[in-house]
């Protein structure tokens, strides 16, 4: 009988081996859909069983929100591939021998994902991560189209080197743990290392924070660490899409954020704040500019992604117990809403047989529902009401504008040129008379809806759970 | 409180037609039916809150955590709630008269009552969340219905920039409330007024409440999406967003700059006051000089939404001095004008749905005689149309008798920059006064006066009899307003009171029952009542003596015309000719007006040309100049889309070098 | 013990050296030799700290190191650069004497981050530490200032070879062998993906520039 | 008690007949000192009755295209201007219903009126119609600001809107001239003669002349419904005499609850002062020429300058009111 936490693991890494060997890519996709149905269920099981600090494995309030997140995400994202993929075969784009490499690699995705959130293991952490990236950058290039191995190239090339940067920084950690935890493990474990905080050299953990900024920082795609981005997104699978901006995004900020409570332990470190603040303000403005030139849905949501992790890393840098809350808060918000717009995107992906802006016109008239849905989340993801984004930019602004009015102005001016772009899309692809064809949708609706309800229920009420473990977090993050 | 929940149960019948409309196509009949119903309880419980002066509250456990959802009725949202339910209410009465067929869509049926229950929401919202939320809410859902009719550039254009603009100022008030909730985040009302903001924090909300609320209200120069929007959406929902939707605005306002914000200082008067007249002045101007009904209205709205602002300006101004009385005199002018303004302004608008449901057109030059084609609107549409000029005995006069008497009192303020501006004030209230007269004597002359320009104006009927009760019972009300205006501010006293700290003298104090007295009887006296008998009476002495002394007979023959009648309706002056003399006189200060006439050479026949050219500068400076600005940016970053790879990874050296740098320089 | 220090420390240095020699190599095939001795001085480097700190399973990662960076993959490179060509004079971004000139801005830089950590019982070094560093800023730089995929694959492992050095320096760090194995699998695949992964065939040279000729969201 | 109401009432009631009576006495004496200066026999003083007379006794010709409006308007304007008039205290103070006589009322009242001929001009639906309607209310939104702002000037210098206040007022403290009011006083003769389409404005005799305002709307009017018009432009004359009288010349008005003896005196200063007006105008309107059109905003722009001025100065000595 093995623990939740290790079934969000082991689960995944099993069934991607399962995968591997099973032909057919529709009974590849049944496993990996029940496959992602157990894990969630284990992640569930993790929200409700007790925290644990183990010398591998942690699972305390801090990740225990994400790792929940990442399965359901995971569970939705294998729901509508299921259902999407099929569609990929008909036109060809893919054959059923990639098929099931993707269901493998998919799985084994997953697992990393899950690994280094609960690694309580820096080097664990690095090691799950930088899987979990390499995968997606092997799924990126799936389609074997030029576009698409290009994106893949340049993803693999920033990716690698963000990895040894990262690594970099993880062994600097280490050697600025040794001296107080001795050699070997302990070092190189969260808990222990987060105890031992306060005795560490300023100096060593200023030069590994900033490795790993470099590092994992490439990974959130914080501008101007962010050139992989946009292309991976728009060339690689739609499920791939979902799943890097909803989960892998996350994770790799979660990350940071670990070691950031590392520098908030030592008064003496150079204190982040600053500096995130900068990197999200610029993610985030030049972001937000990036969006109106834009002529590839995905790639313009891409942007939009970025525009978040902007704005989280903004929040985070501010610090303090409300700003972190808000922070943690639009991290849940944005990978559940933007997942659901990238479900959505392949909706219409299909419903038009293309990505390109210009041939998407009218989708009210030929796609009523569809419309209403996509409209629904773009709008959620402008941080309009009644969706959670809203909740989550109210805090970051107001918080913001009463510590210090005339920094609130940027991100407020960010999120507006960003807003303006977002609703002249929204508006050209679902008003206006429809022009090209208007296939059948064949991909379920289900995920996407279900991601909706989730962020419009946390538009109007947060559960005191949740509220507690972010505000526990937000303490830490300091 | 069994008033909330009665409130809370009309909210979601609201909800409930919302959602049933969205599910079913034939469920759309249900819509209006249920918003009268829910606008009936949620006016009722309104209605009684601000006469029984209670104060209602409660909370839920949902919204931001800790702190829940905080609702509170009191008698300043209860009496923008009455407002905003009438409103409502003519609306779907009017909307009752809508072809089920012809005019129902998914499109707007859903999202009325979404609108509707959003701006009572606003009200009921005690805390920045709730506040906020509904308010957002409440663009977000007349932005669709802007866009309803979605196939037409021009009304995706209008709703883009509605709710840009809109998002803007919710921005605007997120900084608002942001201020005022402070670092520690106390964001429910009753946390906020417990302390005061310092007067640095107090000037930056302030200024952030002005241009959030401003924006929603049309404020200049914050106004350029209003005439755009309002005209562009159905219009039984123009008349919601004009003669409605920017009161939430002004509520919004009175709410943080006289309840939230504690006491106030002198010079928080100025820029509601300075922008208020500007906006006036302007709004009436380009009101003059547009020729489509719809967004004459529209323009007419920001000019009055401008007369409130200075309104409330000057109440602020006396408040802060403590001149009670004046402060009290300020408020009830602006309070009574929002009460006036919601009420003429959607009987125009919907007058305008009429005429447009009759004609299908909304172009003045191609209207004309549909005083006889239809004889009932135009009745009441001359009602509405004298009632916004300001005209006794109808109710717009009530108020601006009321603002100019707190102009008067002017002298009284010590600070030399109020006493400058405050004369400045009333000459252009009163200029505003008379352009009013000027645009809606323009209006009503072309569209319903002379003889029909075009087929379809020729052809129109009047419209159905629901229509035509919204219509009637709005003139009724206008009249009625006017001539009871001393008993509707002895109801607003105790409201008055709570948030000027002064009230008018009571109703008793003056000659008649109907006598408005401003400060006392000796000084101002304003008789409604008296002043409409002395004219009832004398012109039905005239009628009788003239119809005795004088020849009876009345022959009928062509116009007179000086000699040469004309057949052609086309020689008649249109909106555009009416305009000529004031577009001379004014347009070309304003807008640096251009007139260039092409004749014909001598010899040939063809026709000359006039050729009128404005600009626009408002629209220029802050619209064109800045989303120009963005676009170019946005051209010029776009090339960091196309680096290759390894100047990516140049940025990425530079970005690390630059930290490591950083941490090199710091100890 | 202060021997086995100071041969350590050597090492490092030559590979700091063979860095520097990377940056101002002029044709492909001397670039190679240069990396091929960097990466046989990080095997001398780790060897020599597997046998002084007695850590057998460090022999693994000599041996990788060795083998694959010292041996294998410069046969390979120099294999596909005559195929390709190309084994004449590769463009450079900026010239050698500016490049150099920026290497040691760096490594003065490393030096400077370096003394303000205050030396305490630790098994890298300070002076190591700074080394390792420098090396792979060293590395980076190489990435960025050479426009052909060959040489930027050489920086790519010359600056892992940096970190190889750091990890094996760090005494007691668990997971150094499996991470040195992931990166080797790391650079095979990038190798691979230079010179296998069609990318040949889809280009008709491997210069990156052309690599990223469509770059996405083109009209 | 009851008596004295009475009494009272009738006066008011005596005061709004009075005014009805005198105005066409008025315009005949401008029209008689006019036609003397051109050395022109004129018609005998009485000339406004005998018109007003004749035009009741005519048939009225409406256009085709007239509505219902243009029929009742008349009526109204004649009731709006006469009520208007007839609140001016003319040679008591103190009446009845003397505070129901507020200036802002009074301007609003008459542009009521306005408001209203201008859409009568509108309805037959000629160009004549539209020039005269259009030109009309460009004017009024030029003069109803000064005119609005001496009015406030005034109030602040009494401390009251009430028109016989302000006329008590200057009774009580015999007018020290003072910069504002005389600025006051030459805004407010401007704007009465604008308002009442005198010359420079407008051209009261002439027909058939593109420059006509006044005259141009009424062009459809004929029979009682022209007969009516009339009178209410006399009235409105009537009306601005007595404005300019009880406000810059109230002296010899009675002041409130005068007997009969008072009244008397009153209303025989009034009577004089009001026919002295009436033959200024006379001498002016032969010694000026009339304008362009587009040069009017110049000249009521001049009302607009001198009325503000006389607010600033007024606010910025601080009045008393309050």
């Amino acid at each position: 009988m093995i623990a939740a936490y290790q079934a969000v693991v082991l689960v995944p890494y099993g069934a991607a081996v399962m995968l591997a060997a099973l032909p057919g890519y529709r009974v590849g996709a049944a496993v990996n859909v029940i496959a992602s149905a157990a894990t969630f269920a284990a992640g569930l099981w993790l929200l409700v069983s007790p925290q644990l600090v183990g010398d591998y494995a942690i699972v305390d309030e801090f990740n225990v929100v994400f790792v929940a997140i990442n399965t359901l995400v995971g569970f939705t994202t294998a729901l509508f591939s299921a259902s999407y993929i099929g569609h990929e075969i008909e036109t060809g784009r893919l054959s059923p021998a990639f098929l099931r490499f993707y269901h493998a690699m998919f799985q084994a995705m997953m697992g990393s994902m899950n690994l280094a959130l609960i690694a309580n293991n820096i080097g664990l952490m690095w090691v799950g991560l930088e899987l979990a990236t390499l995968i997606t950058v092997v799924m990126v290039g799936l389609y074997r189209t030029p576009q698409a191995i290009e994106a893949a190239w340049k993803y693999f090339i920033l990716a690698s080197v963000g990895i040894s940067l990262a690594f970099f920084g993880t062994i600097l950690i280490y050697l600025a743990g040794q001296p107080i935890l001795g050699e070997g493990v302990p070092s190189m474990t969260w808990s222990l290392l987060q105890a031992a905080a306060a005795q560490m050299d300023p100096a060593i953990l200023d030069l590994a924070f900033i490795f790993l900024l470099i590092g994992y920082g490439t990974k959130v795609g914080l501008a101007p660490l962010h050139a992989w981005l946009p292309d991976a997104h728009a060339e690689g699978p739609t499920p791939i899409s979902a799943v890097l901006s909803g989960l892998l995004l996350n994770v790799a900020l979660y990350a940071l954020l670990r070691f950031k409570m590392l520098l908030a332990g030592q008064p003496a470190a150079l204190d982040p704040g600053p500096i995130m603040i900068v990197m999200g303000l610029v993610s985030l403005v030049f972001a937000a500019f990036m969006l109106y030139q834009r002529r590839d849905i995905k790639r313009f949501f891409a942007y939009s992604s970025i525009e978040h992790m902007g704005l989280m890393v903004f929040a985070f840098g501010m610090g303090g117990p409300l700003a972190n809350f808000a922070g943690l808060l639009h991290m849940a918000m944005h990978s559940l809403t933007k997942s659901s717009i990238f479900f959505a995107v392949g909706h219409v992906a299909q419903a038009k047989g293309t990505q390109r802006f210009a041939e998407i016109r009218g989708l009210s008239v030929t796609h009523p529902r569809l419309a209403v849905a996509f409209a629904l989340a773009v709008l959620a993801i402008a941080g309009l009401p009644p969706f959670g984004v809203f909740a989550s930019e109210f805090l970051i602004l107001t918080t913001t504008f009463a510590r210090q009015p005339w920094l609130a102005l940027l991100p407020a001016f960010g999120l507006l040129v960003g807003f303006g772009a977002l609703l002249l899309r929204l508006q050209d692809t679902i008003f206006g008379e429809p022009v090209g064809p208007a296939h059948r949708v064949d991909a379920s609706s289900v995920p996407m809806v279900l991601h909706l309800m989730l962020v419009l229920t946390a538009g109007l009420y947060l559960p005191p759970m949740l509220v507690g473990w972010f505000r526990r977090a937000a303490e830490l993050l300091g | 409180m069994p008033a909330l929940y009665a409130s809370g149960a009309a909210l979601a019948v609201l909800a409930g037609a919302a959602g049933l409309a969205i599910l079913t196509r034939g469920a759309l009949r249900l819509v209006y039916p249920l918003a009268i119903l829910a606008a009936l309880v949620l006016g009722a419980v309104d209605l009684h809150v601000l006469l029984t002066g209670v104060v209602l509250t409660d909370s839920l456990p949902i919204g931001l955590p800790t702190i829940g959802l905080r609702l509170r009725l009191d008698s300043l949202s209860a009496f923008f709630g009455v407002v905003i339910n009438g409103g409502v209410l003519a609306a779907s009465v009017y909307s009752l008269g809508l072809d089920h067929e012809k005019d129902l869509t998914p499109r707007v049926e859903p999202l009325f009552p979404l609108f509707a229950a959003a701006m009572n929401l606003v009200l009921l919202a005690d805390d920045a969340y709730g506040f906020l939320f509904s308010w957002e809410l409440m663009s977000l859902s007349s932005w669709a219905l802007v866009v309803a009719r979605h196939t037409d550039p021009e009304s995706r254009r209008a709703s883009h920039l509605y709710l840009v603009m809109a998002v803007i100022g919710t921005t605007a008030l997120l900084f608002a409330f942001g201020g005022l909730a402070g670092p520690a985040g106390g964001y429910s009302f009753d946390t906020i007024r417990a302390h005061a903001a310092q007067p640095a924090i107090a000037a930056l909300v302030l200024a952030a409440a002005l241009i959030g609320c401003g924006s929603k209200g049309g404020l200049i120069p914050l106004h350029a999406w209003l005439p755009l929007a309002h005209p562009a959406a159905p219009s039984h929902v123009s008349a919601l967003m004009s003669g409605v939707m920017t009161k939430v605005a002004i509520y919004g306002f009175v709410r943080i700059a006289f309840d939230l914000l504690g006491p106030p200082a002198w010079w928080w008067a100025l820029p509601p006051i300075v922008l208020g007249a500007i906006t006036a002045v302007l709004g009436l101007l380009y009101a003059v000089l547009d020729r489509d009904l719809k967004r004459v209205l529209a323009y007419s709205t920001i000019e009055n939404v401008g007369l409130i602002f200075v309104a409330l300006g000057l109440a602020l101004a006396f408040r802060a001095n403590g001149f009670a009385q004046a402060a009290a005199v300020a408020l009830t002018a602006a309070l009574l004008h929002v009460l006036n303004h919601s009420w003429f302004k959607s009987l125009l608008f919907l007058g305008a749905g009429a005429v447009l449901h009759a004609t299908g057109r909304r172009d003045l030059d191609g209207l004309g005689g549909l005083i006889r084609t239809m004889p009932r609107t135009a009745i009441f549409f001359l009602v509405g149309a004298l009632a916004i000029s300001a005209l006794p005995p109808l109710n717009g006069f009530v108020s601006e008798w009321l603002l100019f008497q707190s102009v008067l009192a002017g002298p009284m303020l010590p600070q030399a920059s109020l006493r400058f501006a405050v004369p400045a004030i009333g000459a252009m209230l009163a200029l505003a006064a008379a352009l009013a007269a000027a645009c809606f004597v323009r209006v009503y002359g072309t569209a319903f006066l002379g003889r029909p320009r075009t087929v379809e104006a020729a052809r129109a009927h009047d419209v159905p009899l629901a229509q035509q009760v919204a219509m009637g019972a709005l003139a009724l009300l206008c009249i009625l307003g006017g001539l009871l205006g001393a008993p509707l501010a002895s109801v607003l006293a105790p409201l008055v009171r709570t948030f000027s700290g002064g009230m008018l003298p009571a109703s008793g104090s003056g000659p008649t029952p109907f006598s408005l007295v401003a400060f006392d009887s000796a000084r101002s006296v304003y008789d409604a009542a008296v002043i409409a008998l002395f004219v009832a009476i004398a012109s039905l002495v005239t009628l009788v003596v003239v119809h005795r002394v004088s020849e009876r007979r009345t022959r009928r023959g062509p116009a007179w015309d000086c000699g040469f009648p004309d057949p052609s309706p086309v020689t008649q002056y249109t909106a555009s000719s009416f305009a000529q003399p004031l577009r001379r006189v004014y347009g070309t200060v304003a807008f640096s007006a251009r007139e260039t006439v092409t004749m014909p050479p001598p010899g040939d026949r063809g026709t000359a040309r006039l050729q009128v050219s404005l600009v626009d500068y408002l629209w220029r400076v802050f619209y064109a100049a800045p989303g120009g600005a963005v676009l170019r940016l946005a051209e010029r970053l776009n090339m960091l889309q196309f680096l290759t790879i390894r100047r990516y990874l140049v940025l990425m050296f530079a970005a690390l070098v630059i930290l490591l740098s950083i941490a090199a320089v710091t100890t | 013990m202060k021997i086995a220090y100071e041969i350590s420390h050597l090492l490092a240095g030559i590979m700091l050296v063979a860095s520097f020699a990377l940056l101002y190599q002029q044709r492909v095939g001397a670039v190679i030799n240069a990396f091929a001795a960097q990466s046989i001085t990080l095997a001398l480097a780790v060897a020599w700290a597997a046998w002084s700190e007695h850590r057998p399973d460090l022999f693994i990662t000599a041996a990788i190191a060795f083998g694959l960076k010292g041996v294998v993959i410069p046969l390979a490179l120099r294999r596909t650069v005559e195929r390709l060509g190309i084994h004449r004079e590769v463009e450079k971004v900026v010239g050698v004497g500016v490049a150099l000139v920026v290497g040691l801005a760096l490594i003065g830089l490393s030096q400077a981050l370096v003394v303000k950590v205050t030396q305490r019982t630790m098994g890298l070094g300070r002076d190591e530490l700074a080394l390792a560093l420098a090396i792979v800023l060293l590395g980076f730089l190489m990435m960025i200032v050479r426009r052909n995929a060959v040489t930027q694959v050489v920086g790519f492992m010359s600056m892992e070879n940096g970190l190889i050095l750091a990890a094996t320096g760090a005494r007691g760090m668990p997971l150094v062998v499996e991470v040195s194995v992931a990166f080797s699998v790391l650079i095979a695949l990038f190798v691979f993906a230079v010179f296998v992964f069609r990318i040949r065939e889809r280009f008709d040279t491997i210069d990156i520039e052309a690599l990223d000729r469509m770059r996405g969201d083109r009209r | 008690m009851t008596r004295d109401l009475i009494v009272q009432f009738l006066a008011q009631g005596a005061q709004m007949f009075l005014v009805l009576l005198l105005a066409p006495l008025a315009v005949g004496v401008t029209r008689r000192v006019k036609a003397r200066l051109t050395r022109r026999q004129g018609a005998p003083l009485i000339q406004g009755y005998l018109d007003i007379a004749k035009l009741l006794r005519k048939e009225s010709v409406l256009a085709e295209s007239a509505s219902w409006l243009f029929r009742t308007a008349p009526y109204l304007i004649f009731a709006l201007t006469w009520v208007a008039a007839a609140l001016v205290p003319s040679f008591a103070s103190g009446l009845m219903f003397n505070w129901a006589a507020d200036v802002v009322a009074l301007v609003a009242l008459l542009g009521a009126a306005r408001a209203l001929l201008a859409l009568a001009g509108m309805d037959v639906g000629t160009s004549f119609g539209g020039i005269g309607s259009s030109r009309e209310m460009m004017i009024a939104t030029l003069a109803e600001p000064a005119m609005m702002l001496i009015v406030l000037t005034l109030a602040i210098a009494a401390g009251t809107t009430r028109l016989a206040g302000v006329a008590d007022h200057f009774i009580a403290e015999p007018l020290a001239v003072r910069v504002s009011l005389a600025l006051s006083l030459g805004a407010l003769v401007i704007v009465a003669l604008a308002e009442n389409a005198r010359i420079p404005v407008d051209n009261p005799v002439t027909h058939l002349e593109l420059t006509m305002v006044h005259e141009a709307m009424v062009l459809e009017y004929s029979g009682r419904h022209l007969a009516l018009i009339e009178a209410a432009s006399m009235l409105k004359l009537t009306l601005y005499l007595s404005l300019l009288i009880c406000l810059f010349a109230p002296f010899g008005m009675a002041p409130a609850s005068a007997g009969l003896v008072g009244w008397t005196v009153g209303l025989v200063a009034w009577t004089a002062k009001l026919l002295l007006g009436a033959a200024l105008l006379g001498v002016w309107e032969v010694s000026i020429a009339k304008m362009r059109v587009f040069r009017l905003p110049d000249f009521v722009g001049v009302a607009f300058v001198f009325a503000f001025i006389a607010i600033l100065l007024a606010y910025l000595s601080g009045g008393d009111i309050g």
